[in-house]
């Protein structure tokens, strides 16, 4: 197996030059005495669309320009500047920081922000003016997700510098935070990745040993999963070369689950790397509601609201199994859960429904 | 079958408002003080206003039982109007449909039995005779004990008095006893003397209750508006009865005479026009007209579109001046706008629509945020079921917020509809009914004013902003300075005197 | 000062009525043909149902104009009452304030101008006369054209005829012509007719509109109510003008007679301790009372708690029969239960509650899923302002959960209220006034239906649930017996047939 | 150090011997022609009292009954003894299940529950009728809380039986799961356990090395701590003897999670061993606010009520502690978040704030 090397110094590296770079330019401003003046991308929806050839939602040619000079933009533009400082000091330490830990730090600094929302925003601000991820410049979400498999990392954070660790180590999986998404991949035997959007179906895979039967390392996304997640997934896909399965609920919200790790969100159109293009939804497809004779709730409003916007989307046009999975729903009317496949027993899921549907569709 | 022999039976107006004594608003003690107070300081200011004399009313409730909880009171009323000639006191106090305000001229009062009601629910409720004292200045002055035989709608006088009139003093007291509840109309009579003086500036009023407790509104203006003029009937308000009444009367010859004699700014092409837009020839004799031709004309007056707008000279508003000094002098604010509008009509009939706005200052903050609203109606304030009225329905539809209004902000919007007849929706006559021609009138004044308050709202809202804009510079671009060194790794802070100077000069601008 | 000297006129009743046409419902087009039906309506009620005749009631509504926008129409009203004596009937329908309805009884209009209204409300926008023909069901039909002077308040009699009358019929048909829309009334007026057939079940009402739709209301019951007596004034509801039109009738000599002889349910026990309670020597001679010893006495009886309830001969309930079949007839409903209350009185005026519900069939389901009410006073349908009136408050103050009743169940109330004064809250007689005396019979009324019907509904749902019952037992017991083996280890099921054989007599209790 | 010793297997066969005590029961009633009846202790508000000595909450003497014969009770009686059937074969194997997949392995049965709550509350039922934990008889929530520190475990998982890892492993943090919790402790250099609310923060102490500095375990517990969580932070104080500190945001909320590790929850007052009666609450405090000037927010009506609640509850009565704190609050009538301290820089928590209360209630 090919893989694609990944070194965390470097782009750490990288990172710091660019917060510096903008700094710098900044400081140039004002040294020539201008009100510095910032443009970025524009993320308004109308700038945002669909990339036929990255299979991800990209921002167009809008710029939005930010100036000092102007009062509407003066207290933003301090916040972004204090953002790219704080950052800088961050990852430069090699700490990590949650969202919420941002906003309360700015207020060391009497940058004030009315609420974490605003430096939320400043924070995807900074993502789009430097073109790299929050979790490059060591901001992470609080969501917690995890891992199971046969894969030997070895992590960069510091005092664990070259340690490893096989991630089959904790039976209860491993947990997806800082540490192992910047750690390098060493080792691995697995062929392939099935990620699940539930818990308890994370626990009963590795009770079942799907990760031995099917060389496979498993990832918990806990829902809608994080971006540290995404980009998770995507380095297993990239570097592992490995095939990534997607399973969850069928239903409008689960099928976007697994879109958004294959083609991203249009919340993240501003950066590249979080998307898995090649990764496969597997299920639990609306015809295998029917097919499997689940048992199954009504679609209720939302759900319908949901279906007719996913119709919509670009990213379900023009691909055969999206299209006829959407068809169905509208035709069922119907939804149902991962965990409904118990009712045919705990292990049915493992023993029958994961071989079917893998031998289809790899 | 049995047939049952019917008796029928023939009774007075008297009897007949004895008998339904809610339709003039005594349908209970509380509403019965209330109306009781209302009708006579109505009578007192037509009594002075529309004969040039500026208001004096003195208003006195006492409590003659024991205890005021006993509910009965003692109601004086004196103004210095123009008197009632002797020979009409009796009649015009103590027979129903019997009046001086059955004129097509704006008055306060429209049924024209309000006095009468309140002395004929005093007589039912106590059995004491009501007592008034008037003189038209010359040197009597006349005193009458009267009361009412409602069998038979007739004053019955009990006493009759002629007194010296050295002081040449002219004017009305009437005093009257009647049962009520007071603590309950208290809220209500108050509201109402207080609008009273906001559209009455030039009326010295006051007030006391049985508690002694005085309410003193004074006169600040003492110019009186304009008083109205008796009109002819405009063509578009006219239906058959009124053209039998005037053709009983004429003396015109021709259509073409009567059209311009008896109706509203009617002149002579006009009346040509009109007559062949009708079909009648021009010389048709008016006392010759067969009924079916009546009604064709007033179809044909309905319909025509040739006829003039009714002029407002019948009406009397209040004026933009006197309304500003009413509102105040009553609110106190820190700012106020008013406007008359032009006249218009509907149905025929003339009206003027005035509207004033008031900001802060006294101007309450209802406990609903919503914008408090003074309504009159011919300078009569209207205190009862606001939500049914059209000036709440135009308040309501107006997005108050292009007009840089927040709720619960200190905001009085007064309207005043004056006409020879104001559309009311229930005989109640507290709520005036949506006729488009009115609501467009009211809608139309509301947003000048507001657009006044809005001028006045912003320019408060600039001066504090201006202030604020430069403490945000202040306060940020040292931030950027000192942030964008760091991550520059440059030991020197760049110098931002010269930015925040022009931030100051823009900031004159 | 200047004096300018006032003109005082009188004007007729006619006059007045004719300058305030909304008191008697007349405000605009559509509320006019409203008004215009159901007040001939309600004449020829009480011209059959008090004198022992099954009402037969025909009402056509045609459009007199080229197309039925142009909004003229004549309606005619035919009944078979008791007719009115030729001398009268000019004055009847052409004069204001004369009628045979100034009875201390229950009778459908109170104010006795409805009919007199119409015909001069038709005058004044067609300028076409009533055509009246009526008959008492002796030899003579009598046919007039009528109109009214209205300066005068009086009838003009443009034409008299006098037909034989060989099938000795008796009635009176009204054909009167007015402006009006009755595309805007229709809806209220078809609703105001279908409730009157569920209050008034013994009469045929047929009613045929412009498109020449007929409504056909059918007699269901051949049973009039009890009619209702002329009764003596009770002593609670007296005020001074009343005690003075009765000394003045008197031929008593002492208070005891006097009280005993006018007033209702007083005997000589109850008049003596009034007296007493009063502070008058029994032989007082009502004729000398003074003015302030009148209003004592009528205080006094306000205030004396020994008298007799009113009883009920002056009213005229449906009865419970009656309104039975009147909700049978026009709701068809799965079931219906109805209640007439005691007789009880407010202000010393008697009045009777009736309450019925209906469930199922035709009952409709309301949009908003509360209860359908049908309110009636004095066997009116009334069909405007439902949410301010004392039986909806009533019925929204009830827990109906407590009844069984679920929001969207087709259920209909029903609530009629017959006094010699119903008191209402407007002058628009649509809404009953909250007098704690009514709504507290109201309520009671309600809530002995209520719990007839929650009867129904339990039993309903029983014989549901003893169903769903043995098939629950059915369900569960096997599992229970099979899971238990499977946990205990043990190979053989247990057997329930003996349990579910249990279960199945206990079913049967 | 004493240990208590933990067996995972003995526990799981005194389990099984209750669960088929319970279906005998029922079978013996059957095979004499009674309706089975079910008799557990009553779990409503009025037979629950706190207990002073065990320092938690429990049942009262009052007890419900369930019988077979009862058309009111016979559906619930069905679905006790189904589930004890069920979670008898998931025991037995040595699977787990998270509380939705119970609730579809219903259906399988054709034993009908109208919502999960329903079959909630009869695993709720069962367990009072057992006296154990849901835990035991492997049945467990979706929530994830996780663990770091140097603590040495021995899995007794399938597969992993005799397997140890040591909890740095993994610088994220190892996840509470059922290997964890059924896990036997080996070792450990730790004095102390630190439990903290947020997942940021205990990021933060792991990259602050506070479980060397400090010489603790620390636990993150995910907000309202699952009962698993409640279950191992007991077992760490118990058998490792070990002192537990407790950091919340300072609010009547966070200080209730910091109670219910304490003394347990009115919900489970059915149950024992979940409690850890000796942990203390650490912070925030209320007169923190004040005390270090952090930046904080109003009370909301929801919290001024909740205030209100605890200051009626017994298990703040008569501790010195939590009803000064109690006061203070409805005094400043203020609150704020773990994160808070952030304003005097990332570290200040870890090198001013951690080691002055600690050396103020140790």
């Amino acid at each position: 197996m090919e893989r694609v090397k990944f070194s965390a110094r470097e782009k750490r590296r990288e990172v710091l030059a660019r917060l510096e770079g903008f700094g710098h330019e900044i400081y140039r401003q004002l040294e020539r005495g201008l009100f510095p003046q910032i443009v970025m991308p524009s993320r308004s929806t109308d700038n945002i669309y669909y990339d036929e050839n990255l299979r991800q939602y990209v921002l167009g040619e809008k710029k939005k320009r930010r100036s000092a000079g102007n009062i509407g933009h003066i207290r933003s533009v301090a916040q972004l500047v204090w953002m790219a400082f704080f950052v800088h000091e961050l990852t430069s330490n090699q700490k990590t920081s949650t969202l919420r830990d941002v906003f309360y730090s700015a207020q060391a600094y009497d940058i004030p922000f009315e609420s974490q929302d605003e430096s939320d925003n400043i924070i995807t601000d900074l993502e789009s003016i430097l073109g790299c991820a929050r979790e490059d410049f060591n901001v992470f979400p609080e969501e917690r997700s995890a891992v199971f498999g046969d894969l030997t990392i070895e992590y960069t954070v510091p005092n664990y510098e070259g340690k490893r660790l096989n991630l089959t180590s904790h039976p209860d999986g491993v947990m997806i935070g800082p540490a192992l998404t910047s750690a390098e991949f060493i080792e691995t035997s697995a062929d392939k990745i099935i990620a699940v959007e539930k818990g308890g179906l994370f626990t009963r895979f590795i009770e079942e040993r799907v990760h031995e039967k099917f060389n496979a390392i498993l990832v918990f996304l806990g829902g809608q999963a994080p971006r540290s997640t995404r980009y998770f997934i995507r380095r297993l896909n990239q570097e592992l070369n490995l095939p990534v399965y997607i399973f969850t609920d069928a239903d409008p919200w689960g099928m976007h689950i697994a879109m958004v790790i294959i083609s991203g969100s249009a919340n993240a159109a501003h950066l590249r790397d979080l998307t898995t293009p090649d990764a496969k939804w597997a299920g639990v497809w609306a015809s295998d509601i029917v097919k499997y004779k689940l048992p199954s709730e009504k679609l209720d409003d939302l759900d319908i609201k949901r279906l007719n916007e996913l119709m919509r989307d670009p990213r379900y046009k023009e691909d055969e199994l999206w299209q006829r999975e959407l068809n169905m729903f509208m035709k069922i009317q119907k939804k149902c859960e991962l965990e409904a496949f118990s009712r045919y027993g705990l292990t049915h899921i493992v023993d029958k429904y994961l071989p079917e549907r893998l031998r289809e569709i790899e | 079958m049995q047939i049952i022999s019917q008796v029928f039976q023939e009774i007075s107006p008297a009897d007949f408002f004895y008998r339904n004594k809610e339709i003039a608003g005594f349908s209970n003690p509380a509403r019965a003080i209330f109306s009781a107070i209302r009708e006579l300081i109505e009578n007192s200011l037509d009594a002075t206003e529309p004969f040039g004399i500026l208001p004096d009313i003195y208003i006195r409730l006492s409590s003659t039982g024991e205890t005021e909880e006993e509910g009965f009171y003692t109601l004086r009323v004196e103004d210095n109007g123009s008197g009632i000639p002797s020979e009409y006191i009796p009649l015009a106090f103590c027979q129903f449909l019997f009046s001086s305000k059955y004129k097509l001229k704006q008055t306060r009062g429209t049924f024209g039995l309000g006095g009468t009601m309140t002395i004929l629910y005093g007589q039912i409720t106590t059995n004491k005779p009501v007592e008034v004292l008037s003189s038209t200045g010359d040197s009597k002055i006349y005193g009458y004990r009267l009361m009412i035989d409602i069998e038979r709608n007739q004053p019955i006088i009990l006493e009759k008095k002629v007194y010296e009139n050295d002081g040449q003093w002219h004017g009305t007291i009437v005093e009257v006893n009647l049962e009520g509840d007071y603590s309950k109309a208290k809220p209500k009579v108050i509201e109402y003397l207080k609008q009273t003086a906001i559209a009455n500036p030039y009326a010295n009023i006051m007030f006391v209750d049985p508690k002694g407790r005085l309410y003193k509104f004074e006169r600040t203006v003492s110019v009186l508006p304009p008083q109205p003029k008796e009109t002819l009937p405009h063509p578009h308000g006219v239906d058959v009865e009124t053209i039998y009444r005037i053709i009983r009367v004429t003396k015109c010859k021709t259509l073409l005479d009567f059209m311009q004699e008896h109706f509203h700014r009617v002149g002579r092409q006009i009346a040509k026009s009109f007559l062949e837009f009708a079909g009648f020839p021009e010389d048709t004799d008016p006392k010759r007209l067969k009924p079916e031709e009546i009604v064709k004309l007033v179809q044909a007056m309905k319909s025509f579109n040739g006829f003039l707008p009714p002029d407002a000279s019948c009406l009397s508003p209040l004026g933009e001046e006197i309304l500003k000094a009413g509102i105040m002098k009553e609110l106190e604010p820190e700012f106020a706008a008013v406007t008359q509008r032009k006249p218009s009509a509907y149905s025929g009939h003339p009206f003027i629509v005035e509207v004033g706005v008031a900001y802060g200052g006294k101007v309450p903050v209802r406990s609903d945020n919503d914008i408090t609203l003074y309504r009159f109606a011919n300078k009569i304030p209207l205190v009862y079921d606001e939500s049914g009225d059209v000036s709440w329905k135009v308040i309501k539809s107006i997005d108050w917020r292009r007009y840089n209004v927040e709720p619960g902000m200190p905001i009085a919007i007064i309207v005043h509809i004056c006409s020879t007849k104001i559309p009311w929706k229930t005989v109640g006559k507290e709520m005036i009914a949506d006729r488009p021609e009115i609501s467009r009138e009211i809608l139309n004044g509301v947003r000048e004013v507001a657009r006044k308050l809005k001028v006045y709202l912003s320019r408060k809202e600039k001066v504090k902003r201006e202030k604020e804009r430069l403490s945000v510079f202040l306060r940020y671009l040292p931030k950027i300075a000192e942030f964008s060194a760091k991550l520059a790794r440059e030991e020197k802070v760049p110098d931002i005197k010269n930015l925040l100077r022009r931030v100051r000069r823009f900031g004159e601008g």
